[in-house]
């Protein structure tokens, strides 16, 4: 170490150091991709990222529904990043671990998560995200930032056991403002923890625009902090989103370390149900997205493909109807819980104060 | 005179006490151009400029912590944290920095703050939008805590709070927010802080409450000769309208919204316990939250203490 | 069996419990080469290797954070944090994850997690350093609050709290780490946690105290017929070794090291004056440190309770 | 907005952003200098510097004696930092703001704080931190990394006020793992503060090594997170210091917004009088660092200039030895604040309670 120090004397003012941000875009809005940068998908395969965005979508639009007719509560809705949300969850293995936010019901339904259980949670019932065993997905988490480190955590226990598994976590640009955040990702570069951060970068937190949230000129250039690589990535193209999300979980597997993917797209609709988007933002601004929709532009390269048709799209759709029909029957035929459940989960075992609350029901 | 619910309240007193004192700056998440997620704010930034209503990247031990550097150079900031669910992040400014900066610094440096923080269930919200961990920041000498339980107290209490040299912590009931609406002067009026109020005398039975809680409270005690009291300021809390009352009454009922242990509840009934003795003819009676993770809203109807729970130990209380 | 001090017993339990299950990881600031501020993690990073004795960045929310990520994974993670005060910015990961998990998942991901932290004032610490802020931890559902009060203790109660399936909070007494020695037998044995124990039968006065201010209140319980209760847990702690005690002898004396307002003094007094009500003679006095800032080393001695405080009270409940 | 989204479009892998950091070295080992990176410095000046960092050595020597002899408490102390602390704190005006860690000594006595009162405060006496009212210095912070954002809200209230003064910030090298680091770069980098945030990098944070710290190869880069310029600099040459705190200093005046500055530099000494070093470090580390002494190095380069002489020297060594033993005089004839002090500074009034537990006095 002194060695190295030493070597910086009498060298007055150099550049000790550089760095470079990539972008990475595949697909682009007529449905032409670069074949050079293409990941290999068999046709089934880009089949079935289409079809989750469609049911991702579907299923949105039904739960946005749902909430004005009162049916669930606030929602967070995900429409225009669908790609992102599938894109990365469809590159992931099943030994792989997640941790979402808020606003990742694409990446539950991609997963595999049943989607009246995500319909559940959002009615306000916490046995919405009773996960099933062989998934490794974590509950929805609310504060912003705070679930980073814990896929750090759980990436640096995947190593320390020696699994093979590698971590996504998810955050929004606004969620990159947060100590944890910083901390999390600090971890991750010293730990060379097994975990990819995707920054779904919606320009949007709730009314604050991604220019006043950092000076940073992309989100991707902050984990040059951390001394690992980052990668701006067209986030309504999927085919960039799953590529550079299968490198960056290879990458992780091999023992390389973490990286930051800037999945640069964009939030469609209201921040949640309980916002009014208008009030600080363009319709031209939204309008000026949505040539890039991200189911469009496969549809497009599926058509030129011929993996597409009319008759496929409608069979699709009256499939993905039924599923989110299906979903929301079985989503209010839930039992209600009843107020002793809430005393089952706080501690393994009952404490003798809350033995004591429960004797008011 | 205008009629206002909470939220115009608060609004106002913002708008006029900026008006009045333009080291007054308000900032926080989404609080310019939005107007606040529940319009607190609306139409300040407008009025006084984003340099003076400011719109925060997303970080609230930043937005608490860069307050208190505001304030120790002579600005009184009137932070917003969304909702005290997301106020722990800020915890270590607040306990360790904002409490103590007059202490450490002999009174050369002062932290004139106000974090505002809506808090509260009842609003069928997500996780973490309904806390209610007041308790905590009772905790902390050197820092106020306030919660108003109407708009006129409201506007009063804040503009004291905005004034007062120390940093306060005043809390909002999300629930109150648009509840009612009340007579509330324009103009500079204040509700002094370290005071409670006794909303109605009584007999009997003194029961103590506070924000939201109060509400319900009232509803409670009808058939009851309960003297209320509005206890409005936590910490440091009024001692002597409380043991006033209780000297009166002899018995005591303290609602609140928080889980039991733990709570300020727990904090007024030890010190009863320990200076009122005497006077008690009755057990001192918390109706409280139930100490389990706060539920999402499916079962938050359970989780808070209703009327029955209260009236249940108001004539638990009435048996002695 | 040998005689250990307090920080001897903690490291004999992490190393026997790190042989017995390859689960349990250590991590924190200096944890690892440094063996700990304190010397508690000494010889563990030679012993396990710095895969599982792990130095961390400087990050308190990162640690803790990063834990709960090991805990849901399957891991037994033992986190330091170095000091008590410096357990603020972790506030957030205790209380809105590390204590929620169980529940915001059903049961699907549980959070068997250590936080161990040195307390306490009286060493002439600077600023910080001299934290006694247990009552906050009490306060929320899902955390366990140990704090032991011995050598003996230290150890089986770190134990229990390894192998607990919830997220435990451990104070240990930086005043108590080199005070004494105490047979520590080697080998497994726990004490079970939330539950109390008598230190001392007496008929006159139940005097509750945990970790070192335990000692304080044995030395000044000479003279009286006491009955002196060591909680051990604080947060679910355990009513019913309490209650007894206090039906028998109904005069109440609680000392702890936090300031008074807000702390675990004022819960326990709170319990009491709810339950015990006709059982109670005296007014339960509660000896805590003062409601001001926590002074540096020149007033420390003023600010926490000393034997004669104690005293004090003591005699004033026998007045009754 | 949209215009500046559409222009990435159609360009498939490509470098969206570089940066480099820059290192900066004035005055090497053997007391040479660059003349054209040397700052405009008259002689006069440059005593002040060597004599100030020989007055922060004699009281930090002073200090760990006093400590020795339990006439003191725990103590940080700064050797090896004197260029670092010394030369930034001399390129302040008078009405600029400061905002220390507790390591800060140096910075503390080149503002003008009187040393007897530092030696107070480290004697566990809140008094000696009552700083001047002409002095705008914080009080001593001991949570890391905590004050970083205080020292951002200060520069922000100045700019609110049209205030022309600049603001520094100090902190170390393991501060930077701290959120609030994170968050207070953050925001200065968004609200463009006056601010300059200068971190001792001194290799160890108690016993973790710099490169345990952070995966990133300099500190300097973490500025490029925050979209603002991050610099390195040889932190044992004061006029490398002095001149980028200057030019940083200025440059936050012009309205032009933050620098980090990363001090390149050592802890010579252990990390507080609590610690002991030999146990994570080598001897042979520290000693590869003796020859890069901040204060030697200016002596060469003052006596090539003729600005140094043996009786100079002893003058100054008997001037600075007056002024410890003064210091340590004073500090010691402070009467004891007495017990009823606790209660006058928790809050501008003393409450209802406090007046009851005053009573116990
Ligand atoms: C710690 C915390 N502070 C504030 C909030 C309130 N809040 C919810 S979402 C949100 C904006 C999040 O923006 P971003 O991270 O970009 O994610 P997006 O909503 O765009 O998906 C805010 C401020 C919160 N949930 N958590
Ligand atoms: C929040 C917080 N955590 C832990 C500590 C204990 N501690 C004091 S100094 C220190 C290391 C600081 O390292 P660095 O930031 O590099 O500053 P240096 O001591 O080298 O000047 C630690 C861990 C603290 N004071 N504050
Ligand atoms: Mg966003
Ligand atoms: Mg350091």
């Amino acid at each position: 170490m002194a060695a190295c120090m030493l070597s910086f004397y009498h060298m007055p003012e150099e550049t000790i150091a550089s760095f470079s941000v990539r972008r990475l875009a595949v697909l682009d809005e007529k449905g032409n991709i670069d074949e050079s940068l293409m990941p290999p998908l068999s046709d089934g395969e880009i089949k079935r990222l289409y079809e989750t965005m469609v049911l991702a979508r579907t299923f949105d639009q039904r739960a946005l529904s749902l909430q004005r007719e009162g049916r669930i509560g606030t929602y967070a809705p995900i429409a225009g990043q669908e790609a992102t949300q599938v894109g990365s969850a469809l590159a992931l293995e099943k030994s792989d671990w997640v941790f979402p936010t808020f606003r990742e019901n694409g990446v539950y339904i991609a997963v595999g998560h049943p989607p009246h259980m995500i319909l559940q949670y959002w009615g306000g019932d916490e046995r919405g995200l009773k996960i099933a065993e062989d998934l490794h997905i974590f509950p929805v988490s609310i504060p912003v930032g705070t679930h980073i480190p814990h896929a750090v955590g759980a990436a640096m226990a995947a190593k320390y056991r020696g699994d093979k598994i590698g971590v996504i976590a998810y955050f929004g640009d606004g969620g990159t403002s947060e100590g944890d955040f910083h901390e999390a990702l600090n971890f991750a570069g010293v730990f060379k923890a097994p975990v990819v951060f995707i920054c779904e970068n919606n320009q949007w937190a709730i009314s604050v625009p991604r220019e006043k949230q950092t000076a940073a000129k992309t989100i991707a250039q902050k984990a040059v902090a951390y001394g690992f690589e980052g990668i701006q990535i067209d986030g309504n193209d999927i085919f960039a989103v799953y590529k550079a999300t299968k490198d960056a979980l290879a990458k992780a597997k091999r023992g390389d370390g973490p990286t930051l993917i800037e999945s640069y797209t964009y939030r469609m609709s209201d921040h949640t149900t309980a916002d009014d988007a208008s009030r600080y933002r363009t319709k031209e601004e939204v309008e000026a997205w949505l040539p890039k929709d991200p189911i469009l532009r496969v549809k497009l390269f599926m058509e030129k493909k011929g993996l597409w048709s009319d008759e496929y799209q409608k069979d699709l759709e009256a499939k993905t109807k039924a599923a989110v029909d299906e979903a929301e029957r079985k989503a209010e035929a839930v039992e209600h819980a009843g107020p002793r459940d809430m005393f089952a989960y706080t501690y393994g075992k009952i404490t003798g104060r809350q033995r004591k609350e429960l004797e008011d029901f | 005179m205008p009629q206002l619910n909470m939220v115009q309240a608060i609004n106002l007193a913002l708008r006029e006490e900026m008006e009045r004192d333009g080291d007054v700056v308000v900032l926080g998440e989404d609080v310019g151009k939005n107007g606040g997620v529940f319009r607190i704010t609306e139409g300040l930034q407008t009025q006084f400029g984003p340099e003076r209503v400011m719109d925060t990247p997303l970080a609230e031990s930043g937005i608490v912590g860069a307050s208190i550097g505001m304030a120790a150079y002579g600005l009184k900031p009137v932070a917003e944290i969304q909702f005290l669910g997301f106020i722990y992040p800020a915890v270590d400014q607040i306990s360790n920095h904002a409490a103590r900066l007059r202490s450490r610094s002999r009174g050369r440096y002062t932290c004139p703050l106000v974090i505002r923080t809506p808090y509260g269930a009842g609003i069928r919200a997500p996780e973490h939008h309904s806390e209610s961990c007041e308790a905590i920041f009772c905790h902390m000498p050197g820092i106020k805590v306030v919660m108003p339980s109407s708009p006129y107290y409201a506007k009063g209490l804040l503009l004291s709070s905005i004034r007062d040299p120390d940093p306060v912590i005043f809390l909002e009931s999300t629930r109150l927010y648009r509840l009612m609406k009340e007579d509330v002067p324009e103009g500079e009026y204040v509700v002094p802080l370290e005071q409670a109020r006794v909303v109605q005398e009584g007999k009997d039975v003194t029961v103590i409450s506070w924000g939201f809680m109060l509400h319900r409270t009232l509803q409670a005690v009808e058939g009851f000769d309960a003297e209320v009291i509005d206890l409005m300021t936590l910490n440091p809390f009024d001692e002597e309208t409380v043991y006033k009352s209780v000297r009166k009454t002899g018995r005591v009922v303290i609602v609140c919204e928080a889980p039991k242990t733990g709570s300020f509840a727990s904090e007024l009934s030890a010190s009863l316990a320990e200076e009122m003795m005497l006077h008690l003819k009755a057990p001192i009676a918390r109706v409280a939250s139930y100490d389990v993770v706060l539920p999402l809203p499916k079962l938050e109807d359970y989780y808070m203490p209703g009327t029955e729970r209260i009236r249940k130990a108001l004539a638990e209380a009435m048996k002695y």
